[in-house]
This record gives structure tokens, sequence and C-alpha cells, in this order.
């Protein structure tokens, strides 16, 4: 195998057989390192919430991942590869260019089957808003759809003041019956102060944020077709596994839902729901 | 140190089988020279461990004309493309350069048995079972040859304990080259019908290289390419034509 | 602990259900297992292996198995290298079964080779002239690589996931998975033949010897692409298969019929080469060493059926079905397709193993049977065991079929 | 403590290297006792200046003896001639009662190798230093060694666990016969040392 | 500080690291490699002085010189010894592993005794005095005349001088009878000195000088006589200028190598031996001096005449002109008639052997040159001697109690030729051998003697040797101290059983003493090993010098006997016209076949050979296992088998279930069956199908058991 190993050979055959053998080797092991290498590199740099939530976008239904023109209907058939990033889409400028003003509307909030989503903040597609607060930070919470829908929780887990918060990724944890819930965070930002259900937002931040910060978050006349589109979505993931289950009467969203049937697999609703994998 | 010039022999191995008679005698001696153990309770003749082997060919014919020669097969040494050699993954079989034998190291074979199917001659065998020898009996095993370890491969390699004392022998009396006569294998020595000549094949006048071009003397499967070592003789067509390939029954 | 392990927004059977299917399984892995300890701690004659059979049911289901491996590194080429990304949906369980059959293989030789603690001679003091060589040398690293391709998917498990560093490792690994496609297309090419190449080198067996197209043996090549041809149809089999046991639509139809496609259009070439290397073995290979062609297949139980069933009935009429649309179109056809062009190969395997070891070479040798003993079935059986074991935890624990949620949601639509 | 990480694992490393080189060769080799004393250094010494071959013979068939049978001993020693305890005890204990010595040999190969001393020392005139080391200018025997595994002498391996030889004579291990034979040009087959 | 998990992982990764870095791993691959080629349970080879020591060996009469090659002074490899100017030159298959017997695995480690008989019996260790004192009752019972049989000591290796202190001992009984085994191969000669009206001198075949040799079935190139001399002039058909003719129902090796065959139908030897010599006597073509020596000539010419050679070849399913050609060979030079048949299937049937010895009186083979020739006894068992019998040919139901010595080695034969010599109430059977094999399971005491190589053994001319010799086996191995001296056992009997036996010490003294009186005789010479060239027994100092040449491996040959003797005999004498009847062939029941019992010298059914003579026997086809039986392909078909199949045979006195080889050499409506050996020391199972064989066979009213009629089928 080796020069020093007796019966090796100095053949053209023997070298180019092990020469191959050694270079296969040496790939194999330099893709390891490199792997290795990076992903040190990418966990030093905090980017592996980035990667998370990209990872899990891509594993997400092509039903969740219809673009938002879509959902408006100013787009026939639109599904997002950008992981829910308007930021960085080249389309999306071009779809707000083509809309006309008179879409939006003048309701101070939206309110059908039982959720109530004010219309003075923006929604992330993952169920959580940011508003602007008048002392200039911002404050992050659970929308109503997603209140109802998980319930109080058991136990929540903000992130410690002072941490950062990347959009996408990871905004806080909340566990409810066996699951546990990653939420969301709908914006950058570094967070001021913990909240909490009873205060109406769990997470109070301060970013640098602008409006191309805010781009990707759902507003004004894009919530009612989402949040209708979210409903069904629920419904099916309902029924489908459970034959028969559909939403509480009339299809009004019920606080504590889950208590209709607790047997249901919850965790896989949420999850689906909530946007996670 | 000075350079020690050995001569470059290729033994090789001459049948009678006009004179075997198919006594045995041959695979008793190579089996108590080379220390191959007695059979398991289980092994058969196609498990069974014979470094030479004497099987019955026939003409086919029908009683009364029916004829029968006996073949003893020892690995037939082959020397080009030999066929065990090629396919060894680690060096285990080789071919002797000084000699022309083909060796096989059990300690370094993993027990693959690729080289058995590659041998056409079937002259190879596997240690399927541990070797034993009934209590005691390990005192009468021959100094000179190593015991096989089960899951190796082994055959014969013309008693090379024998070709290691005849070297020694040689050595201590300053000689470089060995005596033929002091290098016979076994089986050749056994021979009570003396159907077995040995020698060296590279020297002309000896008995084996002159048998060897007899019209009379052929190969087994001669034409695989295999340019075996053993050659065999019949006065008897029938057998040289036999030789080449397998008869359908 | 069962529920957070297993992906989100899939449907599993209960645990207790779960446990259920594996019970047999394991049973059968325990027996088999005592059947590998008989052997490796007392000696190959537990199996009926002999002198003349020195290769028995081990080595030829080895073959069989990595032939029908061979759509993991197939799948992988079409995937990474080709870029043909309707087959991301089968990637990971080809994958877990082209892992499952190779680790499967390798245990089984190391049980099979007499001396199993001086395997690593052949690293040591290799014989490159030795087809055994490379196959050692590349089943070796191919069998890491499919580990580290295998890797991901573990890490991708939701549990393991919520621990950054695998998660991150997972996605950077998979960002290379080209590289690693690429060294398994590379790797797999190379012990596919050279496995062929076993056989073909065998000047002493006439039966199974080839002329050499450079230094390898036809047999090389033939075995490169029938691997290849069958790979996708064993894929697709598998994949038919696991819908059928969970009862759910796991890949979309379109899947399967490019999986058809690819390897009926691999298996037209396949059989045509085959053919004309049939033909002049016939004519000229085995003729000139001494052994006319027909004798072959007149000796004992072995006839030209066996050419017939391998070349035309497993091998011409699956073809022909997979590569014309409209047969392929149906579900039934296309299986049956798949499950022929499959069991082709085993004949192909069948005839060069067992039945070139069956025939005779000496004038005084005659045909020999050999079935196979209780020890060589359980073994085998251990690994079948295995892979299903293996399989099942990856398939409840693991995204092997990322088109399955979308699927599952997709009907509301 | 910011390099926590990095002191344990250099820790873990450090460990296994002790281990490794130091305690491993305790643990793998058993130290078993020679029968008796022997100081070569007397016989080979200027006193009695005798050759390796005086008592380390070959068989009239070129047969290499070895170490000699105690008759051999009986031929100076039949009683006592120095009054050491080691002689007294090998006139009383072996060649009175004509026992054989169960000597252990550092030497010893395993059954399957062939090993010719005639081939090397009578006619290739190889000296006995070139592979047992000076050997016989040593006044007492040093401990036996047996590789716990293999059961070979510690000195096939080389007394050195690294398995490189410290000085030339060290370590009888098939490398270094493929060596020597290869620097010599000598082109052997498997056959030609192995029985 | 407070350890965390983390931490340990971290040491033991750096562990890891660490450690590819020591020689653990590395060195514990390489160690593990090597214990694989080492490991405990593998035999370690010895190492020690190598010698080299001559002697003889002891399984077959043959007797061969051989040359043992000893580490630590035990023999490890075994050569023939070429060149010699003795009989002896080359071993045979059982031979060269003779060496394994003292470890062989059936060994006898004490006396035994079986507590009952027929019945399931229990084999139960005893004391040696309590054995002597048994037998020595049962013995004296048995001489009293109220027993209705006698005390009979069977020999299998007749000649030695222990078989002269046998004979003495018998002499002591009333109606003692010495016995030997009932083998085929001096069927002739002995059938001759039976024939014989006067003095008969003992008598030898002279084939070193015969032109023409016609072997009615003796398998002479297969294991018989001296085997190296039958090679040395048989199995090179072309060079010499000797003919060898073989009558031989199939093709077997002996037939082979014969320069002619005839595949005679199974038992029409006799009619065929007529019709040899009708020819003979037609053509006048035997000897004149013959003719004034047969006394009943003309009886005998009439016989004959009645048989003409075209009905006899058409009877015997041989060509007529063979026939007549093979008359012709064997009148017109020096030749030998021998009968004989494989030593698994006994002596030939008395008629046959009467009318081949016949033969050899008709062309004047007796007493010529290159024919059957005089020769004399070992000095000291000259003079009249004690009437030696062949077992077969004793009255049955004869022996009360029988004493068998040594293993089976030349000869064998069932176990119901043995009890239906026995009084009918099973009488009292001792066998003296070192193994648990052969007739030990019909004898009712087991007495352990030496095993070859352990002791002093003698070993006398073989069966049919032109002349006396005497040569040792040495023993080269100490003995084991259960195993007990035959002649000191015998002595010790004579004491419990109060007979006079005189003490010549031990064994080995019994030996010394044959060696004095060859050196006082002064007759002969004796060869050393070594193959130079004899020197006169007259020229040793005494018989201790004769002894040491002997111990060293020489051997002692007696000179030529006095050629002038004539004596006369009756070939008819004692053939009646039933018996000439009963010659004609066989009758064969449709769907039936001939069973015919095959075995080789050396390898008989209880013979003890070493363990490994399994490659010759189990782990190839070369020589068949007991339980094999051989079949024409034609008539396997004919039957519905093929090879391998397994089969039950099935006879009048017995089932057996074997299997099936087609052997082509095999005439078809015969059953070749293998009286097998026990080559891997596995009592029980093997023995049980190996004796199985011989069980089957039905014993002729002479004795002899060639022929058994059987039917097959496949199972």
């Amino acid at each position: 195998m080796f020069p020093w190993i007796y019966e090796f050979h100095w053949s053209v055959g023997h070298l180019v057989f092990l020469g191959l053998f050694f270079s296969v080797a040496a790939i194999v092991a330099t893709t390891i390192v490199l792997a290795l290498r990076r992903s040190r590199k990418t966990l030093a740099d905090q980017g592996h919430e980035l990667i998370q939530w990209k990872t899990e976008f891509e594993d997400l239904p092509a039903a969740v991942r219809v673009c938002r023109h879509q959902i408006t209907g100013e787009a026939k058939e639109r599904t997002c590869h950008n992981e829910f990033d308007c930021r960085s889409c080249a389309g999306h400028p071009q779809f707000l260019a083509r809309r006309s003003p008179a879409l939006a509307s003048a309701q101070t909030r939206e309110e059908c089957y039982g959720v109530v989503l004010p219309l003075d903040r923006y929604y992330h597609r993952g169920h959580t808003w940011v508003k602007a607060e008048k002392d200039g930070t911002y404050t992050i919470g659970l929308d109503d759809f997603g209140a109802k829908m998980v319930g109080t929780p058991d136990a929540v887990e903000l992130p410690e003041v002072g941490s950062t918060l990347t959009a996408n990724g990871t905004g806080w944890t909340m566990r409810k019956r066996a699951s546990s819930l990653r939420i969301l965070a709908p914006v950058d930002g570094v967070v001021v102060e913990q909240g909490g259900a009873d205060k109406g937002w769990y997470l109070r931040i301060r970013t640098e944020a602008n409006e191309h910060a805010f781009r990707h978050l759902l507003r004004g006349e894009e919530i009612r077709p989402w949040i209708l589109r979210e409903l069904e979505r629920l419904e099916y993931a309902l029924s489908s596994d459970k034959m028969g289950l559909s939403l509480a009467d009339g299809g009004e969203l019920m606080p504590e839902m889950w208590k209709h049937d607790p047997d249901i697999d919850w965790d896989g609703v949420w999850g689906t729901m909530l946007l996670q994998a | 140190m000075e350079q020690a010039t050995e001569k470059k022999s290729r033994f090789g191995m001459l049948i009678d089988l006009d004179r075997c008679t198919g006594c045995g005698a041959c695979m008793i001696s190579c089996a108590v020279e080379n220390n191959i153990a007695p059979a398991e309770q289980k092994a058969t003749t196609r498990t069974g461990v014979t470094w030479i082997r004497v099987s019955a060919m026939s003409n086919g014919a029908e009683f009364p004309a029916t004829d029968t020669v006996y073949v003893p097969m020892p690995c037939q040494q082959c020397e080009k493309d030999t066929p065990c050699v090629a396919v060894c993954p680690q060096n285990a079989v080789d071919v002797d350069p000084q000699t022309g034998i083909v060796g096989q190291v059990p300690q370094r074979c993993l027990g693959c048995r690729y080289c058995m199917t590659a041998c056409p001659y079937h002259a190879r065998y596997f240690d399927w079972w541990d070797p034993r020898w009934p209590e005691g009996m390990e005192q009468t095993l021959n100094p000179d040859v190593a015991p096989r370890m089960r899951g190796v491969a082994e055959k014969c390699n013309f008693c090379h304990g024998r070709l290691h004392a005849a070297r020694t022998k040689a050595a201590a009396e300053g000689r470089t080259d060995i005596a033929p006569a002091d290098y016979v294998p076994a089986c050749v020595e056994a021979c009570p019908a003396h159907a077995i000549v040995f020698g060296d094949l590279n020297d002309a006048e000896s008995e084996v290289a002159r048998g060897a071009a007899h019209p009379h003397s052929f190969r087994f499967l001669v034409k695989l390419g295999t340019e075996s070592k053993v050659y065999y003789r019949s006065e008897r067509a029938w057998v040289r034509d036999n030789a080449d390939a397998f008869r359908l029954a | 602990m069962d529920k957070q392990l297993i992906p989100r927004g899939l449907r599993r059977t209960s645990f207790t259900n779960f446990l259920m299917w594996l019970v047999p399984w394991v049973l059968m892995l325990g027996v088999g297992l005592y059947a590998i300890y008989l052997c490796l701690a007392e000696g190959l004659f537990h199996t009926n292996m002999d002198n003349r059979f020195a290769f028995g049911l081990w080595i030829y289901l080895d073959l069989t198995v990595i032939a029908l491996g061979a759509g993991a590194f197939f799948t992988g080429f079409l995937l990474y290298i080709l870029r043909r990304d309707e087959l991301k949906s089968v990637i990971n369980s080809a994958v877990v079964v082209g892992l499952i059959c190779y680790s499967g293989a390798v245990a089984v030789l190391m049980v099979d080779v007499g001396q199993p603690l001086r395997a690593w001679f052949t690293f040591w003091h290799p014989n490159t002239h030795s087809m055994l060589t490379e196959v050692t040398f590349c089943l070796t690293v191919y069998l890491t690589v499919l580990l580290i391709e295998y890797l991901p998917i573990v890490l991708k498990n939701r549990k393991l996931r919520q621990i950054p560093r695998f998660m991150v490792f997972e996605f950077q690994l998979h960002k290379i998975m080209p590289v690693l496609a690429g060294v398994g297309t590379f790797l797999s090419f190379f012990h596919q033949g050279s496995l062929g190449g076993l056989y073909g080198v065998l000047q002493g067996r006439p039966f199974a010897y080839r002329e050499a197209l450079g230094i390898w043996p036809s047999t090389f090549f033939l075995f490169v692409l029938s691997a290849a041809a069958v790979g996708p149809s064993f894929v697709l089999l598998i994949t038919w298969l696991v819908q059928r046991i969970s009862r759910k639509q796991l890949v979309k139809p379109e899947v399967f019929r490019f999986l058809g496609k690819v390897s009926g259009i691999l298996l037209i070439v396949y059989i045509l080469l085959k053919a004309i290397d049939t033909l002049i073995w016939m004519n000229y290979t085995s003729p000139e060493s001494g052994f006319a062609a027909y004798m072959f297949y007149h000796a004992g139980s072995f006839g030209t059926w066996i050419l017939v069933l391998e070349l035309v009935v497993l091998g011409l009429v699956p073809a022909v079905l997979l590569v014309t649309p409209k047969m392929r179109a149906r579900p039934g056809v296309l299986v049956g397709a798949a499950l022929a062009a499959c069991c082709g190969i085993v004949v192909n395997r069948f005839v060069m193993t067992v039945q070139t070891l069956a025939l005779p070479t000496l004038p005084f040798d005659a045909v020999l049977s050999y079935s196979p003993s209780w020890e060589e079935i359980a073994t085998f059986l251990a690994v079948v065991a295995y892979g299903v074991l293996l399989y099942s935890l990856s398939y409840r624990y693991m995204t092997l079929f990322p088109q399955e949620r979308d699927l599952y949601q997709s009907s509301w639509r | 403590m910011k390099h926590r990480g990095i002191i344990f694992l250099l820790a873990g490393v450090l460990a296994a290297l002790a281990i490794g080189w130091f305690v491993f060769p305790l643990a793998l080799y058993r130290t078993e006792p020679q029968p008796i004393g022997f100081n070569h250094a007397v016989h080979t010494g200027e006193q009695n200046s005798m050759t390796c071959d005086m008592c380390h013979e070959f068989a009239e068939d070129g047969r290499f003896k070895g170490i000699p049978v105690v008759a051999k001993c009986a031929e100076c020693h039949s009683t006592a001639i120095g009054t050491t305890d080691v002689e007294k005890r090998l006139v009383e204990e072996y060649i009175t009662p004509g026992k054989e010595i169960p000597w252990m040999v550092y030497s010893r190969q395993p059954d399957n190798a062939y090993f010719s001393h005639a081939t090397h020392v009578t006619r290739g005139k190889m000296p006995c230093e070139e592979c047992h080391g000076p050997h016989g200018s040593s006044t007492t025997l040093p401990s036996f060694q047996v590789n716990r595994i293999s059961g070979y002498s510690r000195d096939v391996w080389g007394r050195d666990i690294s398995g490189i030889p410290s000085e030339p004579w060290q370590g009888m291990k098939m490398d270094r016969c493929v060596n020597c034979h290869a620097d010599r040009n000598k082109v052997d087959g498997c056959v030609a040392c192995h029985k | 500080m407070k350890l965390t998990r983390r931490d340990v992982l971290r040491f033991a990764g750096g562990g890891l690291i660490g450690t590819l870095f020591t020689p653990i791993p590395w060195k514990l691959l390489d160690d593990t490699a090597i214990w694989t080629q080492n490991w405990a349970w593998l035999p370690k080879l010895p190492r020690g002085p190598i010698s080299t020591r001559f002697s003889h060996c002891t399984l077959c009469p043959a007797g061969c010189t051989l040359r043992a090659r000893c580490c630590n002074g035990v023999p490890v490899g075994l050569t023939g010894v070429p060149n010699l100017a003795t009989k002896n030159g080359v071993l045979c298959a059982a031979g060269f592993a003779s060496h394994h017997m003292p470890y062989h695995p059936l060994r006898l480690n004490g006396p035994r005794a079986y507590t009952g008989k027929d019945d399931g019996s229990m084999l139960i260790p005893v004391t040696m005095d309590a054995t002597v004192e048994a037998l020595g009752r049962k013995l004296r019972a048995a001489a009293s005349a109220t027993s209705g049989g006698s005390v009979a000591i069977l020999d299998q290796r007749p000649g030695r001088a222990l078989s002269r202190a046998y004979q003495e001992f018998l002499s002591g009984f009333q109606g003692g009878q010495y016995l030997v085994s009932p083998s085929s191969e001096d069927g002739t000669l002995r059938a001759l000195r039976n024939l014989s009206a006067t003095q008969c001198p003992p008598l030898g075949y002279d084939f070193e000088n015969a032109r023409t040799v016609l072997s009615f079935g003796a398998p002479l190139l297969d294991g018989w006589g001296v085997p190296e001399q039958m090679y040395r002039l048989f199995s090179d058909r072309s060079a010499s200028g000797r003919k060898l003719i073989q009558i031989e129902s199939s093709k077997s090796r002996t037939a082979r190598a014969a320069a002619s065959w005839l595949p005679v139908a199974p038992g029409t030897e006799a009619v065929l031996a007529l019709g040899l010599a009708n020819v003979i006597v037609r053509e006048g073509l035997y000897s004149k001096d013959a003719e004034r020596r047969i006394k009943d000539f003309p009886r005998y010419r009439d016989l004959v005449l009645r048989y003409h050679p075209h009905p006899v070849a058409a009877l015997a399913g041989v060509d007529p002109d063979v026939l007549v050609d093979t008359a012709r060979a064997i009148a017109s030079s020096p030749s030998i008639v021998v009968s004989g048949a494989d030593p698994a299937a006994g002596p030939a049937d008395q008629t046959t052997e009467i009318l081949v010895a016949g033969l050899n009186l008709l062309v004047g083979n007796v007493g010529r040159k290159g024919g059957i020739v005089y020769r004399r006894d070992v000095p000291g068992t000259d003079g009249p001697g004690y009437a030696e019998t062949a077992l077969h040919q004793v009255p049955d139901h004869s022996i009360a109690a029988l004493i068998m010595d040594g293993m089976e080695s030349g000869a064998t034969f069932p176990h119901s030729l043995l009890k239906r010599k026995l009084v009918e109430d099973g009488g009292t059977v001792v066998l003296l051998s070192p193994y648990l094999s052969g007739h030990s399971a019909v004898a009712d005491y087991l007495v352990p003697t030496a095993s070859p190589w352990e002791t002093w053994e003698e070993v006398p001319a073989p069966p049919g040797a032109t002349s006396a010799s005497f040569s040792l086996a040495v023993p080269l191995l100490p003995g084991r101290e259960y195993s007990v001296d035959a002649y000191t056992f015998l002595k010790s009997l004579s004491k419990a059983s109060g007979v006079n036996l005189e003490d010549h010490g031990s064994g080995e003294s019994l030996l010394r003493r044959r060696a004095e009186m060859i050196a006082a005789s002064k007759r002969g010479m004796v060869y050393a090993a070594d193959g130079s060239e004899g020197k006169p027994a007259s020229s040793f100092a005494n018989g201790e010098a004769i002894w040491q040449s002997c111990a060293d491996g020489g051997t002692w040959v007696d000179d030529a006997a006095d050629a002038s003797s004539k004596p006369e005999f009756n070939i008819l004498g004692q053939l009646t016209d039933a018996d000439l009847a009963r010659s004609a062939r066989m009758q064969q029941a449709a769907g039936s076949l001939t069973l015919v019992p095959f075995s080789t010298r050396a390898a008989l059914s209880g013979a003890t050979i070493s363990p490994v003579m399994s490659k010759v026997f189990q782990e190839s086809d070369l020589r068949m296992n007991g339980g094999t039986v051989l079949l024409n392909p034609k008539t396997a078909l004919l039957f519905g088998l093929k090879n391998e199949d397994r089969a039950s045979v099935r006879t009048k006195n017995g089932l057996l279930i074997a299997r099936v080889l087609c052997d082509p050499t095999v005439k078809p409506g015969l059953l070749h069956a293998a009286v097998g050996p026990l080559p891997n020391g596995t009592p029980v199972a093997d023995e049980e199908q190996s004796a199985g064989v011989l069980s089957l066979c039905t014993i002729q009213d002479d004795g002899s058991w060639r022929f058994t009629e059987a039917t097959i089928e496949k199972v």
C-alpha cells in the first residue's frame, strides 16, 4: 500500500490503482473537512437561524409556499422559492408597482371566522406580527389565529434581553402539551424587553428597520385572503388527520380549540400552521 | 556479502497414467508429508483436503469395452497467467521465480476462495474445519511443514518442505544448487508403480523434460493457456483426446 | 419520545404497531446472528459450500444485492450530476436502500471469508491485478461515501435538528453532495464492473471467461450497465412496495414513470450489448479454449432456456415495456416490468456465479449441484432483516420521501 | 474559561499517548522467567574464548540445532567448574538427572517460517551478530517477554514498541528478511521462506 | 470546576485522536492477524533432533521394510526402502500412515468384557487378573469332554515364534485347533498341499521367473502378496516380457493393468478352469512328468474332456478364442495359475481352488522354477508341526473357546462365519488387539496388546513367498502401561487353565530365541536395510548379531529349498460330483443382483488404519468407504438409480442402506459392496455400516461367501 511496505511495486498499474484510490480517499476526506469548516464558520456567524429556515422552507409543502401575490389573486399560480423573503425577491416590487391603491382598505381590523387581526401591524406568515410602538421600539406577538389555535401555552421561553433576532429565525419557543413550538421572528432586531401573553406582546425589540426591512411581511388588504387561506389549510390539516372533523360551528376558530378533539395530531397541525418542519 | 547465484529451475512432473493403478499411496504419503489433517466426521469428497487427488477417468464405453485410467491430480503449477495468482487479492499466491513452484501462503490468505473458483483443475482446497488430529498424533507431524489453520486455501506445492531440507543440506555442504536426488516430492517417492517422474524442466536431460516431449505426453486443459508444468502420459489415444474439456454424459 | 422523533406532519402508525412490525424481523436477525456466530467461531463447515462450489449463496446474493443497490449511485448521478430534480423525491430512500445493500453485502462477505481478521491484508499488500482487490477498495470507500450520504438524512431528524451544529453540518454536507455523488458514481462504475470482471477474467472457467476490452473483460462493462439499468427499477420497486405496505402515496406517479423510462432505455442498450457479447463468446472465445459453447447448455439441468429467460423474458420484454410510454403509463405494467428487469439481473448473476461453478472443466468432472445450509440462508435473512429494520426506522423517523407530506396535503388544492 | 474545550481535548490526547506508549506494552507482554541464568560473556570472553558455533551447532543434514542440549553443557560442566550458584543449580537440577533445560528462545520464529542457518551462516558467511546482535557478550539473560495475543517472543517484533528498531539487529519480523533479500537483489517467492 | 458531559466527550475525543498516534490500534491489528496464524488450538510442530530408523510394517502380511524419519525419536514420516535385495521396497497407502497407529482413537486402554451377548450388551472395564482367571476357568471347561467343542486359537498373523507358542499351548488341550484366517492368497497353495497324496513341502509362488501368470480373480495389483513385487513385475505392460492374464467378472484395477482380461460370469471360474484344462489335454500340452505325478490323471482327463471350450466360453461369457489362447499361454512357458478373490470376498470356493491347483499340476508348474516352488520353514519350526486349518474349513460348531490374536490384516470374514464355528451357545471369544475394532464386536473379552511401533514384532515371510524370512518391527515408542504382551498373557493363561507351557521369558525373548535358532541353523542370508549385499547367516557370530542386524531393519532370508522333491497328487480325490454340479453358473433370479463384497488389504472392515486414510476413503472416491455400492450404469438405470443415490440393499440375511456409485467397470448384474475401513476412527456408526456388508453375505457350505443374491431399491 505504501512504498515502505514490502510487495509495493513501482509498476504503472500499481501506481495508477493506488493513485486513484488515494485520490478518491482524499476527495472524500476533503469534502468532510470542508463541510466541517464551513459549519464552524456558519455557527460562529450565527448563520444557523437562517439556515434552519432555509432548509425547512424547502421541506414545506408546496401548498404552504404559495406566493402572497397568489393569495391576493394578483398572480395565477406562483410558488415562492425565496423563503418568503420578499426583500430579495425580484418579482415582488413589480407586483407592488402594479397594485392599485384602491385596494387599500379603510378598516382598522380584519375579522373573519372569529379571528381578529388589527391592521395596525405587519404579519409574518408564521402567524406573528410586528408593531411599531411610540417609543421607537417594536413589539412582536403571536396573532389571534396562532393564539387561538395553540391556546394558552404551557410554557414560554423567550430570548434574553440583548439577544439578536433574525427575520424568519427563531423568535421564541413555546411548549404546549407535548409539542415544542418554534415561533418565527418576523424581523431582524435586538430584544430589549420580554413580554408575555398577558401583556399582549411577547418581545419588545429595537431594530434599524425601514420599509424595506418590513417588505416581506403581510399587511392591509393582504390579510384577509391570507387568513382565509390559512383557515382552509387548517381545516385540511385537521380533516385529513381524522376524517369528519372540521372547524367548530360555522367554522369559527375557538380558543383552546385542541380541546374539541385532543386525539388529533396537534403537534403536526401546529407545526404545519406555524411553518416548521 | 557475496552474491549467491542460484540456478533457476522449473520443476515439473510427468505422470504415466498407464502405470497408475489408483492405489492411493501418493495421496496418503502427501497427507502425511504435508500435515494434512484427517477428515472430520462430516467431511466429504467435496469438502476434503487432498493436495493430490486421484480420480478415475472413463472412456465412456460400455462393459466390457469400458476402460478407465486413474488420474492423479496435484496442483498443475501453471506457469503462464497462473489463474490463482492473478486473482488473489492480497498476494497470498505467487510463482516462485527460483523454482517455478506456485506457492500458497496460508498465513497471508484471508480465505476468500477466489483462487479456488479460478482453478480449472480444482486442485485447491479450503480448510472448512480446524485441522485436528487425534490426541497425541500431533507428535507425528512433519516438522518441516506448518499445519494450516481453518479458513484458508491450500494446495500442493511440490513438497516445499523437502525443497527447504535439500537447500539447507546443499548450503551446509557449500553448494548453491540442490542435488536432484535430495529433492523428490513425497508422492513421487511413494508411487509403488513408479508412475510419477519429477525433475527440472529447464534441464533438457532430465527424465521429466525428455518424457514431457514424448508424443504420448500431454497436459490437461492445455487450450486454456495455463501452461501447466504437470504432464501426463498415456499410450491410449482416448485418454489424450479427452484431456481438453469435460465430456457430456 | 417516539412522537418527538417522527417528522412533523407525517402520519405514522402507533408505536405499539411499529414494535409489532419489528418483532419478526428482530427474531430473524437474531437467528441469523447465531448462524454468523457459528460460522465465525467454528468454521465455514457450517455452510454447504465445498471446494468446487467455493462461492455459494452468499457471493451470488452479494453480487445481486450490489447490482440492485446500484439505484443509490445511479439516482445520485442523475440527480446531482445530470440535475434531474424530479428524483429528489426518491433520493433519500435510494440512499438508504443502497446503504442497506452495500453494508449487508460487506457484512456477509466478512462471514464468507475464512479469516476476516486478516481482511485488511488486501489493503496492506494489494494485488492490483485481482478484480477482488478492486472490489474491496471500491466497496470500502463507497460504503464510506454512502454512510456520509446517509448522515444528512439522519441529521435531518426532527430531534437531532434541534442541535444547531448538526443542522448546520447537515446543510453544508448537503451542499457538497454533488461531489460525493460524483465520487460514488466513479467508485460504483469500478466496483460494479469489477464484480463482473470477477468472473469474466476466469481463464480457467471458459463458461465465464470473456475477451478483454482494454484491461477489463467485457463482463466488466456489462455489469456496470446492467446495474445502472436495474438500479432505477429497484428504486421504483422499493418505493412502490413501501407505498403498498404503508398505504400512503409517497411520490408522484411521474417519478415512477421517469424511473421506468431510464431503466428501460439502459436495459435496451444492455441487452443489445449482452447479445453481441454472447454471440462473440459462443463463436470465438469459448471454442478457442477447447469448449464448444453448446456443451455448457447440455450439461446437467442447464438448458438454453436459461439464456432465453435471462435475455428475452426478463430482459428484452421488460425493456420494451419500459420504453413504450403507453405501456409505462399503466402502473401494473410499469411495476411488473421493473420487477421482471430486477429478476433478469437475479438470473444473470445466478448464471455468472452458480452456473459457472456448477459446470465442470476436467474430463472426469461432473456437473455439481449445491444447496445452501440453514446457516447460509439464516445469515442472508439476517441481512434482509437488518435491511428491513434499518429501512423501517429510517422511514419512521426520517424523511425518506420529501413529497410525502406535500402529496398528503395537496389534494385540497 | 476560554480554552476549556481545547484543554480537555489535549488532556485526552496526552492521556492516550501515555497509555499507548507506556502502559500498553506492559499489558501486551507477559514476562516469563528463564529457568536458569546464563552468562554468555564468561564463555565467549578472553578466558574461554569460545565461538558461537561451538555450542550452537549444525546437524549433519545442515539443520541448525539451536540452543544446545544439556549433554553439550555436560561436556564441560559434568561437575561444577566454578563456584557460582547458577552453575551448582545447572549441575544438580539438569546435568546430573539428565533433564533438558526448558529455555525460552528469544528469536523463535513461528512454525510457518523456514529459516536456514546453513544458507545464511555456512554458505552466506553472515556473522551471527548481524541478526542476533551482541548477544554473545551479554553477562545476563534479558527478560523473556511473550506477546499475550500472538504468543511471539517480544524480540520478534523488536524491543521497541514502535516497531522501529533502535539497533540494526532488533526485530525479526518478515520485513527484515524481505528488505535484506531485496537489498541483495534476491527475488524469492513465498515458498522460499514459508513452510 | 464542574465536569460537564461536554468535557468528558472532549476528553474522550482527544483520547481517540491520541490513540491513533500510539501503537495500540496498529499493533493490535497486527497481533490479532498473527493470532489467527498461530491460534492455540492449532497443533504445534515437533522440534528436535531428526534421526532415521528402519523397521517393518505390520499392518498386513506383506511386512514391507520401511524407513522412519523421526523427530525426538518419534516417527514423523515413513518411506519405503527401494533397491533392497530382499522382498520389499515400497509402501502402500495404509503403510505410509502406519506411524499414526499408536494414537488411534479406537485404542483400547485396558481389558474389557462384554456383560452379555447379542442383546445390546455393554462393554465394561475389567482387571487383567480377573480376565485371566475367568478365562482359565472357561478354557478348562471347554477342554472337558462335555463342552461339545474345543479350544481354538485364531492366529491372524501365522508363522511367528508366537504362533509356535500358541500351537504348544493348544497341544495342552484335547482337540485344540490352531486356526488361520480364511485368506485367499495362499488358497491355491493350500489346495495343492491338501491334494498331495505324499508328503508335500511348503510352497511358494516364483513370480520373478514366471513368464505367464493366470489369475482367477486374485487382485494381484491391488495389495496382493508382496505389493512391491507385483507392481514391479506387472505395472509396466510394454517393457517386460511377462504376461498377466486376469479372469475376473469386473474390470478391476488388476484387470485394467493385465495383458488380457477375461470378463467371466461370476461363479463360473471352476468351469472355466475345466475348459482350460480341456484345451491343454486335447492339444497334448500338459507336462508328461505331471501326468505321472497326478495319480488320478485318467479320471481327471475324462472329466476335463467333457468341458469343451465353446460351451464353457458361452457359459462363462468369454471369447472362446481367448480361452484357447489363454490355455496355450499357460502351458507353453513357466507359469503360475492362482485362484483368489478380493480380501473381503474371502477365499475362492473349494472346487475352484482345487481345479485351479489342478491346472498347475497339469502343466507341471509345481516344483518348477517360474512356477510354484518348494520352500522351507523357519528354523525351529521344521519338523512335524501343528496342523494349521483355515477358519472356514473347520467343522461348524466345533469351537467352545476361541482366542483371536492380532488385528485383521490380510483377510477378513463375516461375524456370522465365526458364530457358525462356535458351539451353539456361543462359547467364549477372546480378542487380543490394541484396538476396539474388527471382531471386537463379537468377543466376550478384549485384551489390549501393544500397538505397532510400541513393541518388538516379528514379521515372517508373506504368504506365497518363495522362501522363509525373518525380520522385525522395531519399537520406537515406549509401550503403554495398559497394553499386554501377548506371550506374557498366554503364559498367565496357561497357568490359570493348568496347561504346561515352556517359559521363554517375554515376547521379545521369544524373538531373540528365534534369531538364535537361525544362527544355529547357519542357513540363509541377512540383508541390511541400507541395500548393501547380503551376508550369510553363518558369518554372524551368534543369534545376538543376527538380532542386531534385524533390529536395524535387516532381513534374514532362507536359502532356496531342495527342488528334488516329487510329491504325488490326487486332483479329484476330494471333489464330489455334487461339487462340480454346484460349480455351474450361478442361478440369478430375475430382478436380483449378485452382491460381491470388496475391500483392500490392510483396510478391511475391521482393520484399523490411520485416520488420515480418510483421504482415499472419505475425502475422495478413490477407494470406497463401507456402505458404498458400485453398480454398472446400465444396471443402475434398470433399478432406477443414479450416482450418489441412497438405496437399500437387501439379501436374505438382512438389509443395508448404501450410497450408490455408478461405475462402468463393474459387470452388469453385479453389486460391488465396499467393506470399508474406519479411517477416521468413529466406531459405532461406520462399523455398523461396514460390518453390515459382510453380514449380508451368505456363507456357503464350503465356508466361502463370495456371491450372494441381492436386490436393491432406491430410498
